[in-house]
């Protein structure tokens, strides 16, 4: 979608503001807010695209106005209670309803160490589905405008770059946060001259990269 | 009047909601009370820049080293202990005179856990996410890094599960400084490519 | 500026709500910043331009949350302090401060008819300006990215389109807001297909019309 | 929490301002008290759709006029006592069975105050502003108007000093009534494209 999330390219946005020494986490809060979106994880009720795609649903004003973890607690609960673990009801009081059954938690202290920066990512290598380009190929970006999740920026629409890697087969999120599969394709680093994505005030040599898709890609 | 919202305060009873959902989650069963204090102790204990310190240290004292990295950052990162798992789709990329690169996710907060732990407020913030890709070199002199015109600049948008980590490059005069020694030198900031390393 | 004004094409902002029987104003503050400012215009300390800029400045977060007479209230007063018309001090108590020269209002009760809508716009026939381009003629809106003012969408950038109609002369805004001349040159209505702006998902019988200057285009 | 802040009370202290504002502007000499009461009025009682309903409403019953429009809009309008230099940046967009037009300003709130008056919120609004390019059809069923996929619709966003007003198709069955009847049917949301008139 083309939300205020996809905000590379925008001007005043402000200062950026770094704090010395700065820790974690500021407090207890967002400590375990964190965790608990980490813990609740390997329920595997949903992935990683569609917990993105949950924040981006942040009505823009409260987008800009949240920090971090606040984003991060509303999308825990509109998850929990998008996919059943828990119910609106037991949000709204505290409490487990009546009659609800009690699990037995996925994440135990010895799966820490396991899940802590695990994310659960399909392999990469799968001789099965061949790459649509190749490497030092010129390619454009799609203009597409999908309402749904994307990971194709707004700025690098309709722009040509060149292939420099083939990072092997990866999910693609836009089918992936909406489950209607994992949509396995090849995902390659393209190089982008700024000038071409910003025009003549860039510098000549400036570049980035961006990891895309096969489906986002069509030849020149 | 506009100014004075940007940076309001966080909700009160953010503490009291968090509070709730965890001993909710908790209650159902969800949730492992000491999964989440072992999960808390992980995060701000075992992972960090102090890890992404190590591989740059080694790779700078050890050519060998630096060019398995370089070829295979997943393989050498787990040599030094680092969760391999985690780090198959990592890249790292080597800032030289010629080149410096530099690291953002404009769509979200992307970022290379296990080598350099959570991200700062800043690398998640609105100001760099936006501005990055569109004047990276304001941003770095923002940083106090000003680059001569004819470096090129590789600014890296994490749009998709490939995680980066700038090699910076090691600092004039540090000929006679130990691995341990180095492993101070390197900051968070240069290896997400927005500090050079100083000699100490 | 690309800033959150520019929000052709973007998802996410809610749904349309219409008020039925809505009143001009929906409170007595409403229409007395209104009318301030449009009392205030003829003292030509800013212009249309310079106008529309300042509201462009509050920040994104604000902007989104803000009404809009809110934001109007913003920018009169910032311009009121910035060309001197008012100080902050004075902003700040109330009050005019000692010494400070009583003026004599430039719009009485018999200006009103004539400036109630007239917004001082300089005439748009200039035969010694000739037009750079020709109805009928593809263009491609120029890939620009200013930080300050610019009436060309980001939408637009980069896509081709065909020039329907010559409106004459008219002042450039991204020099005119900034105080850095009027530039005036010729306007244009450029019809894009919705299909170039947004790709294959817009309908092929979708157009959408642009007033573009000089400055904005050039030739394919 | 996130929807609940959508539409957040504008704060209460905005009469206070304003108020404040106005008095010291007053006493300054900036503003003459009863020009403000004059503008006022000239806003919530001189201009209005009913403007831009008598001109549409003159194009049905008058081709000749309805030519001198469409060629010349400022001209027309002023034909009618409308203030001709407020028109001489304006047109008219004719919708036909084949060819519905629709305006927007995306980038703030330009409307043709002449002869539609102020804008109502929607117009101004995010929603309306974002969609209006992206999705027209979309929006035009929001309002109630689908259109059949073989019409051509024209969306004019009003980048300039350009101001632009929908000529609406008049409804058939209306060939009896009078001039004067024919106006109350034109709604405002008819003359900015976003609907059709309907027979009363």
């Amino acid at each position: 979608m083309n939300g205020i999330h996809d905000m590379g390219g925008m001007h005043g946005l402000g200062p950026i503001e770094v704090e010395p020494d700065e820790p974690v986490f500021h407090s207890e809060w967002e400590a375990k807010t964190f965790v608990l979106t980490r813990a609740i994880g390997p329920w595997r009720k949903w992935n990683i695209d569609a917990g993105r795609h949950q924040i981006e649903l942040i009505p823009p004003a409260d987008y800009l106005r949240m920090t971090y973890y606040e984003k991060w607690y509303v999308r825990l609960v509109e998850l929990l209670v998008k996919t059943g673990l828990v119910t609106q009801a037991e949000i709204d009081s505290g409490k487990p309803e009546q009659g609800s059954v009690r699990q037995t938690p996925t994440v135990s202290v010895e799966r820490v160490p396991e899940i802590a920066l695990n994310r659960f990512l399909a392999p990469t290598v799968e001789p099965g589905i061949a790459p649509l380009f190749g490497v030092g190929e010129k390619v454009r970006a799609r203009n597409i405008h999908p309402i749904g999740h994307t990971r194709l920026p707004r700025y690098a629409r309709g722009k040509v770059g060149t292939i420099v890697i083939d990072h092997g087969v990866h999910p693609l999120p836009d089918t992936s946060a909406h489950g209607l599969g994992d949509n396995r394709q090849h995902l390659y680093s393209v190089r982008f001259p700024s000038r071409e994505l910003w025009g003549e005030q860039a510098s000549e040599r400036d570049f980035v990269y961006l990891d895309l898709w096969d489906s986002y890609l069509e030849r020149i | 009047m506009g100014a004075d919202h940007t940076h309001q305060a966080v909700p009160s009873d953010m503490t009291l909601r968090v509070k709730a959902l965890e001993s909710l989650l908790v209650e159902k069963g969800l949730v492992d009370p000491a999964a989440l204090d072992a999960l808390v102790d992980t995060y701000e204990n075992k992972v960090g820049p102090r890890n992404g310190a190590k591989v740059v240290a080694r790779a700078w004292v050890d050519p060998e080293y630096k060019a398995r990295l370089l070829a295979d950052a997943p393989a050498a990162i787990a040599e030094l202990g680092y969760r391999p798992e985690q780090g198959e789709q990592m890249m790292v990329l080597e800032n030289t005179p010629e080149v410096h690169n530099m690291v953002v996710c404009t769509l979200c907060s992307c970022y290379p856990w296990p080598v350099l732990g959570l991200p700062p407020v800043w690398y998640k913030s609105a100001p760099y996410r936006s501005r990055a890709v569109i004047d990276p070199r304001g941003v770095l002199k923002e940083f106090g890094l000003t680059l001569p015109d004819e470096v090129e600049v590789r600014v890296w948008d994490s749009t998709a599960e490939m995680r980066y980590i700038v090699l910076p490059e090691r600092p004039e005069g540090t000929g006679g400084m130990s691995e341990e020694e180095l492993q101070t030198l390197v900051s968070r900031d240069s290896m997400v490519g927005v500090a050079k390393v100083d000699r100490a």
